[in-house]
């Protein structure tokens, strides 16, 4: 299959590859917090039922999986565990971030023992807002991924290679050494 | 035990005054009466070693001495048949440093007074653990405190009385750095094992607040020429406003 | 009870699938239909730019330290005729940063001249972080989906506080 | 249904031995790690355990994985700010835990809330109760292998999270209570929509019955299994439902009455089994009378102003109180000092799920590896509410 990598791929085909790969996620339930009983009811709730958007939600293993929402708090004691099973995943590979606590540090962006964002991590292509946010917005953020898988080129994520969807200075409004304390 | 003059001096007044100070109802006796009979078994088991008590907002807050902090688990275990442990923890009563860079007046991190003062039933010096037990069947609880050195701290441990302890002595090793004498393992419990440091105690900085400016400065440029100031400025009265 | 142990549990249970045959689904196709949260729900944060007047009062109760609110003075015509000409405050920059904000509430709150309202849109995912930080633009741009006040239950007093 | 240690010892010792004979590998334990992340540990719970065969000699429970530093965040934060924080330890049951917080805060100030709040407080508290139990009725046939009641739970839990919205402005967080009351009287309609939502609790916990009560595999799965004797469990510090299901007939409702329990009849269930049943069958009963509290106070509740009159800004004179509460994980309490500032100068938080859980190396000892996750499961714990 190296004509993925070297995206060498025809047009139509990689639009029904893409179109095929974004109903067929396998996700990798990374619930931490609050946000990871939203996690579950818009995954088991019948009024949200996710299963209808192509999310599959039970991987038998990080190895299976498409795609990790990282729905809670990261603590520094967690975050390796969260590292190495992303390691674990395979290419081509996707993360939500779900809620404030995820994307930022939220409430807690102050606490000496909680990581101040998910992205510090590992590289996040959706961030949802709100704390916790509702099973409808997590909804609209897979929905979200699903537009972006539908328009993406296939070789540099087949490749492995992380692509940088938000800037580098993602955390600009802090200053450098508060994102440097923080993952101290 | 490294004895302070001021708390030396009032104990025989037998813990009227820093209740008084405490209360906003002055009126309250130090005592309820409810309390009376729970008070003289305790004082019947542990005689000179109970220090101070006092009743506070409808408990009962005995202090005690520290070597006899593992007596008065058991008294209160015994005699007032409080099988039920709710909690063991401590508290630093001296004050924060001020970080850099702080705002007095932020309303987003209140300053604390920095002056030094204990609460209910006084303190010896900067470190007390306390415990509140419980009898379920009586339907009353005792709030026991003592008093920890500060160069060296340590206490009995009560892992042999309440099963329940350990888990409570290791986080108040792990935050304040409180050493429980007999406990079988004093290891982290919350925090990762490389972690350095007691976050509870009040010399413990949150290092993110310090170096993130704080947002709430007025950021509000003047007129280029300075004119006008005098003329209803209606920041100011807005402040003023909402801020009072 | 003695008659529901000895039917066969397979046509109890099939009895059970049919009966749901026949109910209304629960479910809400969410991209297609949406159900519309409550009035009070706090989604996010719309800003009213005439009535601010930069007393950095959320900014300053924040308890994430999310606001950043920047201004400067100008002057405005006299509140009266023939009155002096007022030094007003105007503002530059009104940033909510959505990223870090915990839903609590307390700017809308204490704002204390109603430029700041709840809506319960709750749509504004974004693949970049820094999109998340919303301006005054974006933030005004939301005034259009903030609800009417409701009113209250029998026995309440005064008005709702609610904004 | 008592077991003493020695018993318990006893009994690991004979199976021990029965092991010996059957396969002679008694010495190599084998040392398993369940967690953090793992489906059946209800978040980030990490369980160690030394396995004989399938049976658990020693466990050890690693907790601290949410560990945020709620102690140490409360000291640099103002009391409006506390309340929204505090929140977030027991997020399914938010509402209830504001309510020990806003208590002392009003004690140590002497400020009394006006009926109507104490009412409004009671209901919300009672919902945010059922809301969780509905999620624990769920969760607890999910363990035991039966799907459908996670999809109930869910369902009817979202009837509730609606009606907490509602008057709220939050599903999770509703951050309602302030000093001295409420932040604002519920919208119209809400008391009818209650009452309609109230009737399809006591019709879903009528089909937990059905579904889970009669089912040979729930009952093998839990009855007799995991069983914490009332003194050991009060040793431990366990609380609440647990406690209850253990025969101690302890609910500070009843025994340290708060809010407008006094004014309501309810009854306290207890069940003498101990075991992981008696702890789901005592929940059960609790959602019920939770919603029977409800109807009640909606029935008598009076009509007034929601606020007393308390400065805009909240200074709490110096002082210290000790308030805890029935939370429907356990007893909740906050050991709040002030030392007169905008904020507090010292928060103990006593959360319940920490002293549940921490009953575990006990509890553990002796059982089968899959009756370990129907004992987590049953002992129904928040790990935002062990960790804080």
């Amino acid at each position: 299959m190296g004509l993925v990598e070297q995206g060498k791929i025809p047009k139509p085909l990689t639009w029904l590859m893409n179109y095929s790969r974004k109903y067929s996620l396998w996700m990798y339930q990374w619930g931490l917090a609050c946000c990871a009983i939203e996690m579950g009811a818009a995954l088991a709730s019948p009024r949200y039922d996710m299963m209808r958007l192509g999310v599959i939600p039970f991987p038998a293993s990080p190895r299976q999986a498409d795609l990790i929402v990282v729905s809670g708090t990261l603590t520094d004691k967690m975050a390796p565990a969260l590292k190495r099973l992303y390691e674990q995943m395979p290419d081509p590979k996707y993360v939500i971030s779900m809620g404030s606590c995820a994307n930022c540090g939220g409430p807690y962006w102050d606490s000496y023992s909680v990581t101040k964002g998910v992205d510090q991590i590992i590289p996040v292509d959706v961030y949802i807002p709100g704390c916790p946010p509702r099973p409808e917005a997590l909804l609209q953020g897979v929905v979200l991924l699903q537009e972006r898988i539908q328009n993406e080129e296939m070789g540099p994520r087949w490749r492995g290679e992380p692509i940088i969807v938000g800037q580098p200075g993602a955390h600009d409004h802090l200053p450098e050494t508060a994102v440097a304390v923080s993952s101290a | 035990m490294p004895d302070d003059d001021l708390t030396d001096a009032e104990e025989p007044a037998a813990a009227e005054e820093p209740a008084a100070a405490d209360e906003p109802a002055a009126e309250e006796p130090a005592i309820l009466p409810e309390h009376v009979g729970m008070l003289a078994k305790l004082q019947a088991d542990l005689g000179d070693a109970l220090v101070e008590a006092v009743s506070n907002h409808g408990d009962l807050v005995v202090r005690v001495r520290n070597d006899a902090w593992h007596a008065a688990a058991l008294a209160a275990r015994s005699r007032l048949d409080c099988e039920y442990l709710s909690f063991i923890s401590g508290i630093d009563w001296t004050s924060r440093p001020d970080p850099p860079n702080w705002d007095p007046d932020a309303p987003s991190s209140p300053v604390q007074p920095k002056e030094v003062t204990y609460g209910a039933a006084g303190s010896d010096g900067r470190f007390q653990v306390f415990a509140v037990v419980e009898s379920t069947d009586d339907k009353i609880q005792v709030i026991l405190k003592t008093d920890v050195d500060e160069a060296d701290p340590h206490v009995a441990s009560w892992t042999d009385v309440y099963p329940g302890a350990d888990w409570h002595e290791r986080e108040c090793w792990e935050m304040f750095g409180v050493r429980f004498d007999g406990h079988p393992s004093l290891r982290h419990i919350y925090l990762p094992g490389e972690f350095e440091g007691h976050p509870l105690r009040k010399d413990f900085p949150l290092l993110s607040r310090e170096v993130k400016p704080w947002p709430g400065l007025v950021d509000v440029e003047a007129m280029p020429g300075g004119a006008g100031e005098e003329a209803g400025d209606e920041t100011a009265e807005a402040v003023a406003e909402g801020g009072e | 009870m003695p008659l529901q142990i000895k039917t066969p549990g397979l046509i109890k249970g099939l009895g059970v699938t049919l009966r749901h045959l026949f109910k209304p689904a629960v479910t809400v196709q969410y991209p297609h239909e949406r159900e519309d949260p409550p009035q009070r729900a706090r989604g996010v944060i719309a800003l009213k730019e005439e009535n601010c007047t930069v007393c950095m009062l959320c900014a300053r109760e924040c308890p994430d330290w999310c606001i950043y609110i920047e201004g400067h003075k100008v002057k405005a015509p006299p509140r009266r005729a023939g009155g002096k000409p007022r030094t007003v405050s105007a503002l530059d920059r009104f940033d909510i940063d959505y990223a870090l904000c915990m839903y609590c509430g307390i700017c809308v709150e204490v704002c204390p001249f109603d430029a700041l309202f709840w809506t319960p849109e709750y749509e504004y995912s974004e693949p970049n972080i820094a999109d998340l930080l919303h301006d005054k633009g974006k933030l005004g741009a939301w005034m259009e989906t903030v609800p009417e006040p409701q009113p209250l239950e029998v026995g309440a007093e005064g008005p709702s506080k609610w904004r | 249904m008592a077991v003493t240690e020695q018993q318990q010892q006893a009994f690991i010792g004979k199976h021990l031995a029965e092991a010996q004979v059957a396969v002679e590998l008694q010495d190599e334990d084998m040392v398993l790690n369940i967690g953090p992340q793992h489906p059946a540990t209800h978040g980030t719970l990490r369980v160690v355990v030394k396995l004989d065969g399938e049976r658990v000699v020693a466990a050890d429970p690693v907790i601290g994985y949410m560990h945020r530093g709620y102690e140490k965040l409360t000291e640099y934060r103002s009391y409006p700010q506390v309340t929204t924080l505090i929140n977030r330890i027991d997020w399914l049951s938010s509402f209830a835990n504001e309510v020990p917080f806003i208590h002392a805060g009003e004690q140590i100030m002497g400020i009394e809330a006006p009926p109507r709040a104490v009412y409004i407080r009671t209901v919300l508290t009672e919902l945010s109760r059922i809301a969780t139990f509905l999620l624990f009725l769920g969760e607890m046939g999910a363990q035991v292998g039966a799907i459908t009641p996670v999809f109930y739970g869910f369902r009817d839990r979202e009837y509730v999270l609606n009606l907490i919205e509602a008057a709220t402005g939050g599903r999770f967080h509703p951050n309602f209570n302030r000093i001295g009351g409420l932040k604002d009287d519920v919208p119209a309609g809400w008391i009818a929509e209650t009452r309609r939502m109230m009737d399809k609790v006591f019709e879903s916990c009528d089909t937990f019955e059905n579904l889970l009560e009669g089912n040979e595999i729930f009952l093998a799965r839990t009855k007799g299994i995991g069983i914490i004797p009332g003194d050991v469990g009060k040793g431990y510090g366990v609380s609440g439902s647990n406690l209850r299901a253990s025969g101690v007939d302890w609910d500070l409702r009843r025994d340290a009455p708060y809010l407008a329990y006094p004014e309501v009849d309810f009854k306290v269930w207890t069940h003498p089994g101990g075991d992981s049943w008696s702890r789901y069958w005592v929940r059960l009963q609790e959602t019920r009378e939770a919603a029977r509290i409800v109807v009640d106070l909606l029935d008598r509740l009076p009509s007034g102003p929601v606020m007393a009159k308390v400065p805009r800004i909240i200074k709490v004179p110096p002082g210290e109180s000790w308030v805890r509460v029935e939370n429907p994980l356990g007893e909740m309490g906050y050991y709040v000092v002030s030392k007169g500032a905008t904020g507090p100068f010292r928060v103990k938080i006593r959360s319940a799920s920490f002293s549940n859980v921490s009953i575990l190396p006990w509890l553990l000892k002796g059982v089968y590896v899959p009756d370990l996750i129907t004992i987590l499961a049953s002992l129904y714990f928040i790990l935002g509410d062990i960790d804080r």
